[in-house]
């Protein structure tokens, strides 16, 4: 893999030389101690020490409420024209989410492929970054801390420099159009990444045990914990809204007052929620709150292994930040673990 | 000869109000402006509670006047307890409420009042022949419903202001949008002054009225001020309301009434332009000139007019307000901090309708032990039954459908608002 | 045989067809089917499925939801969708004047497993509307009669008003090529000629070979249950029993979640499983 | 199709409702277009008491026996019956203490020999008439009663949000009030719709839209109680908009406390 250089008082001038590949969006302050993604207006607006921004990348390729298609009577149901083809650069995504954009990828292709998802997915380039995990993340031990590919580029902290890994060619030529800001790298730079690596995975303060979970999941279906869990849990949805790799959502049409045309809808919705599983004439397969909060530990950690091979939470941290009850998943797997093995 | 008039219901005034007139040897008896909207207590309901669940509860006494029961509420919670905000919040206050009055004036003159001077039984009627005029209307009630959105965060019931300033503060970008808003609504309100100057206003209810309003704090008109005047001559602080609206229970109705010294009185925009029209300027001076409101008027009619001219008032001071703004610059302030003691305040402000009081007093913990509150039409109650006598003195002739609708007219022309005058009963006598 | 699936795959995977009712019959009260055939004509001929799919139907304004092919793919041209009205959807479907315009997008789920049914008898149990999926099933194996050793229908009824399709499967009595059981659970007017009891009880009428058999079934969870146990004591094992499951349905191709049992998708994976895969899965019924 | 013919009623309440309707001014004389208005006071006169409705929209809550008798004569006319906003649909802010029987308010006014009115507990429109559709709000959300208005023009009942405040507070990206700034937020049992209004301004929610399905009031409560609020407080925050909901009911939250 091509690595290069850019000293850290070049990052302005990098971005500028960015804009030519597309709007930059990176993580901006929100309210006192939040982040989110969002355009970036200049350069000094950029909050490249954030820990983890309160939606993922999910937003921008599966966005919150997206009309599918317009409708009108007589007519039927029409995808809306292209909207623009206008590129984009995510910039600073840290390795969870890059990690949560490939499972989502394999989620929305396959042999069905959603090209909502895929078509704005190939308008943005994602440019990441390292970051030092805080007391909530815990991406080491789910293995997401790292990412091999998935990115155009990744910038990792060496003080006063990054070190730039160049993963498309596309990345490629962002790092030629502003040739004069990089540098070769050094024996001296890898001797610092690599301690700077190594202090990063002493830094972590939490960690899951996958090991065997899927098994754990199965054998403690009928556990109390899970009753114990519903009685914390408001259902109030934000761990699965937060969540980089919960994707389900909700189809609905909704109508221009002529009655007569309108919009197919799709928007998020979470297996917290009452009316998740309910069916026509009122039958409700998860009633009980338990069995929701169940329903979203087993998907991720269960359902998903078996049909991907692999469990879909990366480890970010953000489900345990946001949750107004305080649900902690590490707790919640510990718990579960502790009754198996009694 | 009419032996008695009744109306069941005020249509096209918000809440449950109706009229009852009674003859004996052809002479009128009894006027009576009953008011049947149910009685929802809200001086009692706020008892116990803290000092900060007060304005959310009380500005819901009524959704068309919210904007300026939100500020009033605001600021006799802040007296109470001696909370200074900063002059940008007072600012952002006057311009909300100057959201609400423009919103509501434009509600009344377009949609509920013309239809009445051009002969419609509703505006979508008068839709039919007079589109462009209905347009115009809508188009000005909803700036003052944006300029409600940007600065209270709803057109109803606003949610951003709150005790010691507000909870987010409106973007630059916000406010020139709205500049620019504003200065075409300025336009289109000065059509709506020329319509209402060549009208024909009634002059079947010719009677003279003691106005009271707020004595603006500034050298300009306003719709904020400290002392009460009336065109008397007596003036009071705000503190000492309850001189000048001396309540009354009356048995045909479920909301008091105020008398001042044992007389009706009147409140609302004919009463400040004029007790405060010679301290209007600019745009509204020059519309206060030509709808001829340059003396004080008998003709409560003429209440629309006035509302009409307020209109243009309110878009130049918020204009006003909006280049002061944008001038210094929104500074980035945290609402006003909150030492929780024992207290009392009165807020006082001008509604849409006229004159609105709340006064409150806590515990040491901040819990609310009393509440007043007086609303304009509360306070507007005895004034038109006064007027609704001297119009049927004066259309005794008439016949009964006509008579009735002159006489609907006569209510409309407060633009009463019901529901806020009927929040009360309060606990104690 | 089997034709090699193609799923209607346009500018978007969600875009419904646009299609018309060319026809309702009423069945039984709250029940209709439905002809729909696809607006552009290239599409009447070359949409094909396999007995046991379902497809996404749109009714403009008013949402999408999942129903189970009721036609068979060897008579292609109009599809058959068997409804029960019970909620937005299906009361707006109801509700459209003749000739209207719909949506379809599909077929999505896995069918019934042809490949393995060939050269088997087939046992088709249904109760209620459960006969929806099962007549695709059974109209494919008459018309491919060959393919099949014996074909055995059992249906129940609540009562004689009460049975889908009565007239074309009371027509299927007198056929040499196929046993055709009906009953009722009771018959009030004293109308029905065929037989009164619940399903279950129409076993005592039949020779099963387990082992050269798979059944299908289909119908409200209660009769499931006792038509689980005669199959279960008639020695089938547990994979030649196909049954086809309800979910939530938001998308039709594993997407949404909202169908997903455990580790399935009942979109994918199913909505046909066997007795084995069903009782492994949480939640099932 | 013929229009349908359709009522605006208010009974008691603050007319915020009937004032959202007039305040879709784009869409106003859209709307006034494709519906036969029999009957709306607030705005126009001569309504007609007499006919059947297609749809009638009633905002407002019931204390006077008068208002019951209007609703139940509204309901019988009207093929749909839509209660519009949180006092129509929970009784509102007037029911905050209807636990105390409002004769004793009136008694202490009057005195016992003074004019009787006559007035029962504030109670949503569903204690005393089937409600077809509730749209919750105080004041309803103008888009909600657009979407819901062409719904029903095309025969159907809207699909409203059933999932909390939170859910719609996340969507926006919105920093959480009660995590972030530790202030008592109700958004987790607040039924959505308004697009989490209040946290958008930094602002925590005071329910106003009334509970969403299935809430965990206990867990609520305990995240109030954490948060250092004394159990009348807590009582008064959750019961403010609509303390006649079931899960609301004052024995409800006492055993939840005491969870
Ligand atoms: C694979 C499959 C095959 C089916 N085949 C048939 C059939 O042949 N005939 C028939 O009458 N019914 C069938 N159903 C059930 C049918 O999908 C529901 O009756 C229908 O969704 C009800 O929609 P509604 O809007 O009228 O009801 P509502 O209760 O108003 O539904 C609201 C929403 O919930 C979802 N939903 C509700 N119930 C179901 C459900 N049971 N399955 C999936 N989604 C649901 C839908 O997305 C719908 O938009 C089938 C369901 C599945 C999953
Ligand atoms: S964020 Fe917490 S309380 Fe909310 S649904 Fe998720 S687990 Fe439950
Ligand atoms: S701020 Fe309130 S509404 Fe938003 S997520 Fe937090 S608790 Fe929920
Ligand atoms: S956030 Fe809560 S209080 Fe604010 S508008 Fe929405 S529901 Fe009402």
């Amino acid at each position: 893999m091509k690595i290069v250089k850019l000293p850290k008082e070049k990052l302005a001038e990098f971005l500028s030389c960015l804009r030519a590949f597309g709007e930059i969006h990176a993580p901006t302050k929100r309210g006192e101690k939040s982040h989110v993604f969002a355009p970036l207006k200049e350069p000094a607006g950029i909050e490249l020490d954030y820990t983890r921004t309160i939606l993922p990348l999910k937003k921008y390729f599966l966005p919150p409420m997206e009309t599918m298609f317009n409708f009108q009577a007589e007519k039927g149901y029409e995808t809306p024209a292209e909207e623009s083809d206008k590129k984009y650069i995510i910039f600073g995504v840290h390795p969870c989410d890059i990690h949560s954009l490939k499972i989502l990828d394999l989620v929305f292709g396959g042999k069905y492929v959603d090209g909502h998802y895929f078509s704005r997915r190939s308008k943005a380039a994602i440019i990441g970054l390292d970051c030092i995990p805080d007391e909530f993340c815990f991406c080491r031990s789910t293995g997401t801390d790292f990412v091999d590919d998935g990115f155009d580029l990744f910038l990792s902290d060496i003080e006063d420099s990054y070190l730039v890994r160049v993963g498309t060619s596309l990345g490629d030529d962002m790092v030629k159009a502003a040739d004069t800001l990089f540098q070769e790298v050094t024996v001296q730079d890898r001797e610092k990444y690599k301690k700077k690596s190594i202090q990063r995975g002493q830094s972590f303060q939490s960690e899951i045990q996958l090991q065997d979970l899927p098994e754990i999941m199965d054998l403690e279906y009928e556990s109390q914990i899970w009753q114990e869990l519903g009685e914390e849990c408001l259902g109030c949805g934000t761990c699965s809204m937060v969540c980089p790799t919960c994707y389900c959502y909700a189809v609905f049409d909704e109508l221009n007052l002529d009655a007569a045309s309108g919009q197919r809808i799709r928007r998020w919705d979470s297996c917290l929620f009452k009316d998740y599983a309910l069916v026509a004439g009122g039958h409700n397969f998860r009633a009980q709150r338990s069995s929701r909060v169940k329903n979203r530990y087993f998907h991720k950690q269960r359902g998903f292994v078996s049909q991907y091979g692999r469990p879909s939470c990366v480890g970010c941290g953000r489900c345990k930040e946001y949750c107004p009850a305080g649900v902690d998943i590490i707790e919640v797997v510990n718990k579960l673990r502790s009754e198996t093995r009694v | 000869m009419h032996k008695s008039i009744v109306i069941n219901r005020v249509p096209r005034v918000e809440g449950h109000g109706g009229i009852t007139v009674n003859m004996k040897d052809g002479k009128v008896s009894q006027v009576n402006m009953d008011i049947y909207e149910g009685p929802r207590f809200f001086e009692s309901l706020v008892v116990g509670k803290t000092y900060d669940q007060v304005t959310p509860i009380l500005m819901r006494i009524c959704a068309i006047c919210s904007a300026v029961h939100t500020v009033t509420s605001l600021m006799a919670v802040e007296n109470a307890l001696g909370i200074k905000v900063s002059h940008q919040t007072r600012l952002l206050r006057d311009l909300l409420i100057q959201g609400g009055n423009i919103e509501s004036h434009a509600l009344h003159v377009f949609c509920l009042a013309l239809p009445d001077f051009l002969n419609y039984p509703s505006v979508v009627d008068m839709a039919r022949d007079h589109a462009q005029e209905v347009c115009t209307g809508l188009e000005i009630k909803k700036l003052g419903n944006t300029i409600q959105e940007v600065i209270g965060g709803r057109a109803v019931h606003p949610v951003n202001a709150v005790i010691g300033g507000f909870g987010k503060l409106p973007a630059p970008e916000e406010l020139l949008r709205l500049k620019e808003q504003l200065t075409k609504g300025l336009e289109q309100s000065w059509a709506a002054v020329e319509l209402i100057a060549q009208l024909e206003i009634p002059d079947f209810c010719i009677s003279p009225n003691i106005y009271a309003a707020l004595l603006p704090n500034g050298s300009g008109f306003s719709l904020l001020g400290e002392e009460i005047i009336l065109s008397t001559g007596e003036k009071r602080n705000i503190r000492q309301y309850q001189q000048i609206c001396q309540e009354k229970v009356v048995p045909h109705s479920h909301a008091k009434q105020s008398w001042c010294n044992d007389k009706p009185f009147m409140v609302g925009a004919l009463a400040r332009v004029a007790l405060n029209g010679d301290k209007l300027v600019g745009e509204a001076k020059k519309a206060r000139d030509k709808l001829g409101l340059n003396s004080p008027s008998k003709n409560i009619l003429e209440n629309n007019v006035a509302q009409a001219l307020e209109l243009i008032y309110s878009m130049e001071r918020s204009l006003e307000i909006i280049d002061e703004l944008l001038d210094t610059g929104i500074k980035p302030e945290p609402s006003a901090p909150v030492k929780i003691r024992a207290g009392s305040g009165v807020g006082a402000a001008e509604a849409p309708r006229g004159t609105l009081y709340h006064s409150y007093s806590f515990d040491e913990e901040g819990r609310l032990t009393k509440a007043d509150v007086i609303t304009p039409t509360a306070q507007n109650l005895a004034n038109i039954e006064k007027d609704l006598r001297q119009a049927v003195e004066n259309l005794m002739d008439e016949p009964t459908e006509s008579l009735k609708r002159k006489l609907e007219m006569v209510v409309r022309a407060y633009d009463p608002c019901i529901s806020c005058s009927v929040h009360l009963l309060e606990l104690k006598r | 045989m089997y034709e090699p699936q193609n799923t209607l795959q346009g500018p978007s995977l969600y875009q419904p067809y646009p299609a018309r009712i060319i026809r309702t019959l009423p069945q039984i009260p709250d029940h209709q089917l439905f002809q729909v055939r696809f607006e552009q004509e290239d599409m009447v001929k070359s949409f094909t499925y396999r007995p046991g799919q379902f497809l996404m139907l749109s009714v403009l304004g008013t949402g999408e939801a999942p129903f189970s092919i009721s036609s068979s793919p060897t008579r292609p041209g109009v599809i058959e969708l068997c409804v029960r009205q019970i909620g937005r959807v299906t009361k707006a479907l109801f509700n459209l004047p003749p000739n209207a315009l719909v949506g379809i997008r599909g077929p999505y789920g896995n069918g019934f497993p042809l490949e393995q049914l060939r050269g088997n008898n087939l046992l088709l149990v249904a109760g209620g509307l459960g006969m929806a999926p099962l007549r695709s099933l059974l109209w494919y194996a008459l018309d491919n009669r060959a393919k099949f050793k014996d074909v055995i229908l059992m249906y129940g009824g609540r009562n004689p008003d009460e049975m889908l399709f009565k007239y074309e499967l009371l027509n299927l009595i007198d056929r040499a090529d196929v046993k055709c059981l009906l009953t009722v659970d009771n018959d009030p007017e004293g109308i029905w000629k065929a037989r009164i009891g619940v399903v279950t009880k129409l076993f005592d009428h039949v020779e099963i070979d387990p082992e050269n058999t798979f059944a299908a079934v289909c119908g409200p969870s209660v009769m499931f249950k006792f038509v689980l146990e005669k199959l279960l004591q008639r020695n089938f094992s547990k994979d030649r029993i196909l049954m086809s499951l309800e979910r939530n349905m938001q998308c039709g191709v594993g997407k949404c979640g909202h169908c997903m049992i455990g580790y399935k998708y009942t979109c994918l994976d199913g909505p046909i499983f066997t007795y084995w895969d069903a009782i492994n899965l949480p939640e099932m019924i | 199709m013929d229009k349908p013919k359709v009522g605006i009623y208010g009974l008691t309440g603050c007319a915020g409702d009937q004032l959202v309707i007039l305040n879709c001014e784009d869409e106003l004389l859209d709307l006034v277009g494709s519906l036969d208005i029999k009957s709306f006071s607030m705005a126009a006169s001569g309504a007609d008491d007499q006919c059947q409705l297609d749809i009638a929209f009633v905002e407002g809550t019931v204390v006077q026996p008068d208002e019951e008798k209007l609703l139940k004569d509204i309901r019988q006319r009207a093929k749909l019956l839509v209660a519009i906003g949180t006092c129509a649909v929970w009784g509102g802010v007037t029911a905050m203490k209807n636990e105390v029987d409002p004769k004793k308010f009136i008694e202490q006014v009057y005195g016992p020999a003074g004019k009787v009115f006559e007035v029962i507990p504030p109670q949503p429109l569903s204690s005393f008439v089937k409600v077809d559709l509730s749209l919750p709000g105080c004041p309803i959300e103008k888009e909600q009663l657009l979407r819901g208005v062409a719904s029903l023009l095309h025969g159907d009942l809207p699909k409203l949000p059933n999932y909390a405040v939170c859910t719609e507070c996340k969507m926006a990206e919105y920093p959480c009030i009660l995590v972030e700034k530790g202030l008592p937020c109700l958004g987790p049992i607040t039924v959505a719709g308004c697009g989490a209004r209040c946290p958008s301004y930094g602002l925590t929610c005071n329910g106003c839209r009334g509970p969403v399905d299935d809430i965990n009031v206990a867990s609520e409560i305990n995240i109030l109680k954490e948060k250092g609020f004394t159990w009348v407080d807590i009582q008064n925050r959750l019961r403010t908009f609509a303390a006649p909901a079931p899960p609301l009911n004052l024995q409800t939250l006492e055993e939840a406390k005491n969870a």
